[in-house]
């Protein structure tokens, strides 16, 4: 990265009254926004607030006459046909979806915009790994130039995306949900980069739904309500419940409540669970105990690449080849690897990448609602289409999704309305028992808290629920009780009472030094 | 099985080794040709290598490539395209190999022997039957189905019957409602084809003049359809055992049958011969652009209701049962030596 | 549902330009004789569009419908002629076959993964070598001499015209209580549905188009069977699409595979089902085009694959899968099935037939593309784009 | 790279049991003049194969290789053989109106977004009929009788014993020069590289293969001009894939497109270029496909696409786009040429013809999909299938 001067008092970048339609949705309605260098401004808003859109106008991935209004650098107009433009004017975006190629190198996917060339614009392979190499340490992260992006877990690739985008050592950087897929201590490791950019004078406008992480780094913040900016301030002069007030327009008090819910009898049991990804490759699972009770809220926690997507996919029936162990579901035995078995028993499972694994994107709502369910929603051989319709309807109230109607695409949805849409799905097969592999992952604090309620109306219900998350506050808020896995092996079990942060890390790390 | 190389002029009795390259095996009377070929020319003690192209002149010269490769004594060649192959008689002369055209003659090259039945005269017969039998003999209204654009053979059978239909068009005693080109001689073309003159002219008709029993057999369908059938003359050639059976059962008019047996067996003869170097009369000669090539030229017929038993009948190349399939014992003719 | 109007407009549009100009050079082309003709060419053209159609959801394809056309063809006709068998017997049998075949090849794609596009082009392979086996590269009638059969009759059959009065009202009748009644049911629940005049017009439409085609074709020689058939796969392959959890897992695994096997949907089951209805709709095709030529030769159905998949193209199904509807799948049909009639009766040279077919292909997609922009990316360049 | 060697090991089984087998049945097979007939058949196969890789690469697919090649060939044969121009003129000419040409189809599938599938289709028909046109239904020589020129060289030209020689041991030097450089540039970064040992072995075997080739070519008429090109193609198309950052655009553009062009990838002009190399290889296999058969006819090139395509996959390549190597596409083609051969040297009927290149074709495959596993998804059921 280039150090420059800290920047003068004209903003490098700077957007007048931007307007951006999808079809029928406005998804930003004339907003104002100035980027200083050396700065660090962050962007809050709900879900579907217009931030993700507002950052690609930036950067250059909707073209000019897509939209209207201005953008300034330097005080100069300018008028971005492609990315490509916006790099070149030193605008450089970090993604909220992940834009990267599995089957290049990270060295490739670092550069791959532009590459070095020898003679006959042939491609110098060894420029690129030296450079990547040099990045990455630059960076600071500890990753193999030569691996291949498809062999990365989530956070990995977050980071590769991260240094993607400092490849060309940008004046401004642009960053969508950064931390969305990252645990803790990757997280500060970010922060402390992003610190640094700002001290060498880039200017970084940073968007996330962890207003903690928003205040222990932004210089200025800015809240977009239905795509209107509802003003900017300076971070020291406000907080979190004022920003909060603003970005869902009402004030928001306390996040976790959970009324106690006798606890019923055991509805899971796992005993001894040693799962592997395939036969012949190592355990990624290594007997695994746990238990969850009707009306009880089991969290499980640990780092980044402890197995804990896994052991759910598992359970779940779409993961990997049981080794030794067992489940049971209300005394029923689960076999390994049979997904309509753990369907029909009850159970329910919700993915932590709705991309990939959750959503139908091309088709309606309602259809990717009751995807899951049609089997119940039938009428002689034919879907009773308005059963359907109720049921659908059903479930978009009471999550409150934003949506245009029962049929709109859902692939049009914003991140957080996407993530209401596969919660809502599993929530339609009238679990006994759910599974929810980071619920809240990339929502806002408005969705958090519907998720939040929603998961204790389910175990006032009765329902057994199983809860993966990377935000230990989330775990000690929301469970009843707290698993803690490390490198694929139970590091401890905690009752709420008894958990405290310090305690659960500490059990997160028990078995860290035996992961790869 | 004989090793590869190139082949050894076989002398005297030697067993020799005959190359036959057919143009398809697609229509059923190649199979015939094949199979009658095969046996009188093992009968003489020669061994053949048959290989098929499916109509494609890329795939026809390199089967001929494969058969010297293979080493042969003489090369019989049913070219798909005649100019085309003037390349595998090239190839065939650079490996000391004679070539035999069959059938149909290969263009611009030095071709050693033609055998063959005439195909313009072909045409010839088909429109000449047409004009006698037409109901006002001479005068009449026609639909024209040609075969393949991309088959030089339909030409040659167009050029024939314009041959003879020109002087009839001249004098407008004869007129042409529709005419069009059936693709790949496909029969539903040929029906289309029918209903496209019947839709834009009605069915105020007298004859179809089809190429081969193949579009005959469209048009004849078309015809049934329409309660035509019977009522509108309709010509063929190949004497398909299916049109042998409409011209029984009087939906079709004539067909043109091209004494296969005869050909075949000549030819045979001809090309072990040729192969084991010997002489060979041919009595007329086919100027093919390049030489007059040494040709003998068999005699096809026309068969009609009247003939069927004298001809293909009697050559054996259809059975009695077969021809009269589906006709009440009643309505058929005598069996013959009966 | 976005620019569905304007795209079905465009459709329209395309069409009557079609029928505009043919009418215009030849005007025999609109005589009640020639509709009947083409309505039978269409019958042959769409049906297997439609079953295509049922493939490409999943976002698999089929290049053997062509050659299993003329095989099946074959097999039947063989059995008839050659046989004695009644044509009934042969026909079920010739399908039991062809399901079974297809469900194969179903598996091989679903199961051991094995690209459609590779498994249905050794299909094809296969199947020509078979076809030519089985009929020993003869021509083979499907039926005796100037005879007919149940065979012959696919093609070549009418229903009298008070059949084909009885048959508009009944299915007009049908279709007007349904959609009345659906929309009560809507209303009752409080979903927004049609508003009282389009929900009476709709109805009105279809038994004026309905009445339309019986006079056309009464005029001539009835209502062809082909076009029932049409009519009845038809509608079987919208219900089953639109209406059946089996369709919603086509959409959904053609939409998202992955997604679509993790909610339980059956993606292997599904993807095999979709070939087997292929297969019984190339068996039917099969029956149909091989009784169109009257009897069973070398040439059936061969390139029928690709005027399929055009078809359904044409009519905005997505060959990436999980997009498409039976309407437009018809349309497109419509425009390939005019285009030939109308050039054999304008006796267009092959060469010209060629050029014109491929221009109008191209342009109809076009001007879809261009006035429903329905296959067109959302914001950034080529985020649906890429698509074959 | 996981289950490379093991997919390579596949491809080599599946070769050496269609060679044995032939070698078995016909000794002539491996005969001095059949291996390199045999090589000038590969040699048009594959140059077309490596075209339509280039197309598969971002994921789009060109059924018009075919048609066009017939085209540009006759085009090339009219312009020598009717206006008397000197042959290298003509193929200049043909050339660049056929690359004009597949960059226009690159454009409407790039930018106005018309499904390739179609675009070509089209493509194949319209071609088609102007190839039928250009000849007018005759057959245009593509020299005066007997005679020779450059355009017949191409397919008939042989280097002297000598010069091929020399040309191998041109050949040989230069890899064993650039890999060793390569190596030592890797090491001297500390990057890690083949061990000593298989860096020296692979120039050596490199060495003996091309030795062989020549020594067996020249026991006939010594080292076919066809075979020269191919492998100046096969050279250029791998460095162009692999070592060029268009190549690279080309991998991104097929594995993700949406994260290439938010990436900076110039996604239009990416396919664009893919498609105009595509024209440039269409062209120079359709004057050798003429060349080959001496003269231009109407069945020229006809279904060359499907073989193009299956080469391909045979060779790994992906129909989704994203991946496939050109040794793969090579070896496909390969299998494909030596089938073709083989069955024609034992004078295998038509129908067997068809129904072994069939099976042969689902079975390369599958046999690459169960030993390579290439294509096998990790991870949840279905999360990569569906691929054609
Ligand atoms: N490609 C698109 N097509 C149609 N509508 C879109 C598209 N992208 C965004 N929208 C709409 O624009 C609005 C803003 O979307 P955006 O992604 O900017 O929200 P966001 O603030 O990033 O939400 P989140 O925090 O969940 O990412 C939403 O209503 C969304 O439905
Ligand atoms: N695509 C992949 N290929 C190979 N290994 C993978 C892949 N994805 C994940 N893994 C490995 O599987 C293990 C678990 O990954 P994963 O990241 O899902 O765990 P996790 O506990 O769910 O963490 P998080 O959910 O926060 O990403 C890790 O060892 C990771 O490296
Ligand atoms: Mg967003
Ligand atoms: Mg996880």
């Amino acid at each position: 990265m280039s150090p420059q001067p800290a920047g003068p008092a004209a903003p490098v970048l700077e957007a007048r009254g931007l307007v951006k339609r999808f079809g029928g949705v406005t998804a930003l309605g004339g907003v104002g926004f100035r980027l200083h260098a050396g700065e660090v401004h962050a962007i809050c808003g709900e879900n579907g607030a217009g931030k993700s859109t507002l950052l690609k106008l930036l950067a250059g991935v909707h073209p000019r006459g897509s939209y209207q209004g201005e953008l300034l650098v330097d005080g100069r107009p300018v008028a971005f046909r492609s990315t490509r433009d916006a790099e070149r004017a030193g605008i450089a975006i970090v993604h909220q979806e992940l834009a990267l190629f599995d089957d290049m190198s990270v060295a490739e996917n670092l550069f791959l915009a532009d590459l070095p060339r020898r003679r006959l614009g042939r491609i110098d392979w060894e420029a690129v790994l030296q450079r990547a190499r040099a990045l990455l340490a630059d960076v600071g992260i500890a990753l193999d130039p030569s691996a291949r992006v498809g062999d990365l877990g989530v956070g990995q690739r977050q980071l590769v995306e991260i240094a993607r985008a400092l490849a060309r050592s940008p004046r401004v950087l642009v960053l969508d949900e950064p931390t969305a897929a990252l645990a803790r201590h990757e997280v500060d490791a970010l922060l402390g980069l992003v610190r640094r950019l700002r001290d060498a004078g880039v200017a970084c406008a940073y968007v996330s739904h962890k207003l903690d992480e928003v205040f222990a780094i932004a210089d200025r913040i800015t809240v977009l309500r239905d795509g209107v900016a509802q003003g900017t301030e300076a971070a020291g002069a406000t907080d979190a419940s004022q920003v909060i007030a603003r970005m869902v327009g009402r004030p928001i008090q306390e996040l976790y409540r959970r009324r106690r819910a006798a606890r019923g009898a055991v509805r899971l049991r796992v005993r001894g669970l040693t799962v592997a990804r395939a036969p012949g490759l190592p355990p990624l699972l290594h007997d695994v105990d746990l238990e969850v009770a009707a009306g009880e809220v089991l969290g499980i926690g640990g780092l980044m690449g402890a197995g804990r997507s896994e052991l759910l996919l598992h359970l779940a029936g779409h993961f990997g080849r049981r080794l030794a162990g067992e489940v049971e579901l209300d005394g029923q035995r689960l076999p390994g690897g049979d997904a309509r078995a753990a369907a029909r028993a009850g159970l329910a499972w919700v993915t932590e990448d709705r991309k990939r694994l959750g959503l139908v994107p091309g088709q309606g709502v309602a259809f990717n609602l009751t995807l899951a369910s049609l089997a119940r929603l039938r009428r002689g051989p034919l879907v009773d289409e308005v059963a359907e319709l109720e049921a659908a309807r059903r479930i978009v109230e009471s999550l409150r999704i934003k949506a245009a109607s029962l049929g709109a695409q859902v692939g049009s949805l914003s991140g957080g309305n996407q993530q209401k849409v596969v919660l809502g799905k599993a929530l339609l097969t009238a679990p006994r028992v759910l599974l929810l592999d980071e619920p809240t992952r990339g929502i806002d604090v408005g969705a958090k808290l519907e998720v939040y309620q929603l998961v204790d109306r389910l175990a006032g219900a009765g329902c057994a629920i199983v809860m993966v998350s990377s935000e230990l506050p989330e775990l000690l808020g929301m469970a009843d009780r707290i698993v803690m896995l490390g490198a694929g092996r139970v590091g401890g079990t905690f009752d709420r009472a008894e958990a405290t942060p310090e305690r659960l890390l500490g059990a997160a790390m028990r078995h860290a030094g035996v992961a790869a | 099985q004989r090793g590869g190389g190139a082949p050894q002029a076989a002398a005297g009795d030697a067993r020799v080794v005959i190359g036959l390259s057919l143009d398809t095996l697609e229509e059923a009377r190649w199979r015939a040709d094949r199979d009658i070929f095969v046996a009188r020319a093992n009968g003489l003690g020669a061994e053949v290598v048959v290989l098929a192209a499916n109509g494609d002149d890329t795939t026809q010269v390199g089967d001929v490539e494969k058969l010297l490769t293979r080493g042969i004594d003489v090369l019989v060649i049913v070219p798909h395209d005649g100019k085309a192959m003037a390349k595998a008689v090239r190839m065939a002369h650079d490996a000391g190999v004679p070539v035999i055209a069959y059938d149909r003659i290969v263009r611009d090259s030095p071709l050693d022997l033609y055998v063959s039945f005439d195909n313009v005269r072909v045409g010839e017969l088909q429109a000449r039957y047409l004009v006698d039998h037409l109901p006002t003999p001479g005068r009449g209204r026609i639909v024209r189905i040609y075969g393949a654009r991309s088959d030089n053979n339909a030409a040659l059978f167009k050029a024939g019957q314009d041959r003879v239909l020109a002087p009839y068009l001249e004098r407008g005693d004869i007129t042409v409602v529709h005419e069009d080109w059936a693709e790949e001689w496909k029969p539903e073309n040929a029906k289309r084809i029918v209903n496209a003159a019947i839709t834009a002219s009605g069915p105020r008709f007298d004859a179809v003049l089809a190429s081969n029993d193949g579009t005959a057999g469209g048009a004849v369908q078309a015809l049934l359809e329409e309660g035509l059938a019977g009522r509108v003359l309709v010509t063929g050639q190949d004497a398909e055992t299916v049109a042998l059976q409409r011209i029984a059962a009087g939906t079709q008019a004539m067909t043109i049958y091209k004494p296969l047996g005869s050909l075949a067996r000549g030819a045979a003869e001809l090309a072990v011969k040729l192969a084991r170097r010997s002489v060979v009369v041919a009595p007329r000669a086919v100027d093919n652009g390049a030489t007059a090539v040494p040709s003998v030229l068999f005699d096809v017929v026309t068969v009609t209701r009247d003939n069927l038993l004298d001809t293909v009948v009697a050559d054996g190349f259809a059975t009695y049962d077969d021809v009269y399939r589906g006709i009440p014992e009643a309505a058929r003719p005598p069996r013959p030596g009966t | 549902m976005r620019g569905r109007m304007t795209r079905e407009l465009s459709m329209a549009v395309a069409l009557l330009a079609i029928w505009g100009f043919f009418a215009w050079r030849e005007p025999a082309f609109l005589s009640g004789r020639n509709l009947s003709l083409l309505s039978i060419e269409l019958a042959i053209t769409a049906i297997l569009a439609l079953g295509m159609f049922l493939v490409l959801l999943p976002g698999q394809i089929d290049l053997a419908a062509g050659s299993g056309v003329g095989l099946a063809g074959a097999v039947a006709a063989v059995l008839v002629y050659f046989h004695g068998m009644p044509a009934p017997v042969a026909l079920a049998l010739a399908t039991a076959g062809a399901v079974a075949v297809w469900a194969g090849m179903g598996v091989l794609v679903a199961v051991e993964r094995v690209p459609a596009f590779i498994i249905t082009l050794g299909g094809l392979l296969v199947f020509r070598g078979l076809h030519w086996l089985v009929i020993d590269n003869q021509t083979v009638p499907i039926v005796e001499g100037g005879g007919t059969n149940a065979y012959a009759l696919l093609t070549t059959g009418y229903l009298s015209p008070l059949a084909g009065w009885l048959l508009v009202a009944a299915a007009c009748a049908a279709y007007t209580w349904s959609s009345l009644r659906r929309r009560a049911r809507l209303l009752r629940h409080g979903f927004d549905a049609d508003d009282a005049e389009l929900a009476f017009l709709k109805p009105f439409v279809l038994t004026q188009g309905l009445a339309l085609v019986a006079l056309v074709a009464n005029g001539f020689r009835g209502i062809p069977v082909a076009l029932v058939i049409l009519a009845a796969v038809a509608v079987l392959v919208h219900q089953l699409a639109a209406h059946t959890p089996f369709g919603r897992y086509l959409y959904a695994t053609g939409g998202n595979e992955a997604a679509a096997a993790v909610s339980g949907v059956p993606v292997r089951a599904t993807v095999i089902g979709a070939y087997a209805s292929m297969g019984l709709v190339v068996a039917l095709t099969g029956f149909m085009q091989t009784a169109y030529s009257g009897a069973s030769t070398t040439t059936v159905g061969s390139l029928m694959e690709l005027d399929a998949v055009a078809a359904c193209v044409i009519g905005g199904t997505s060959l990436r899968g999980g997009r498409g509807t039976v309407p437009g799948v018809l349309f497109g049909a419509l425009i390939m099935a005019s285009l030939i009639n109308g050039m054999t009766l304008m006796a267009v040279s092959p060469e010209a037939k060629y050029v014109a077919r491929g221009l109008v292909l191209g342009l109809a997609v076009w001007l879809d593309l261009r006035i429903g922009g329905s296959r067109q990316g959302r914001g950034t360049a080529g985020v649906d784009g890429g698509e074959w």
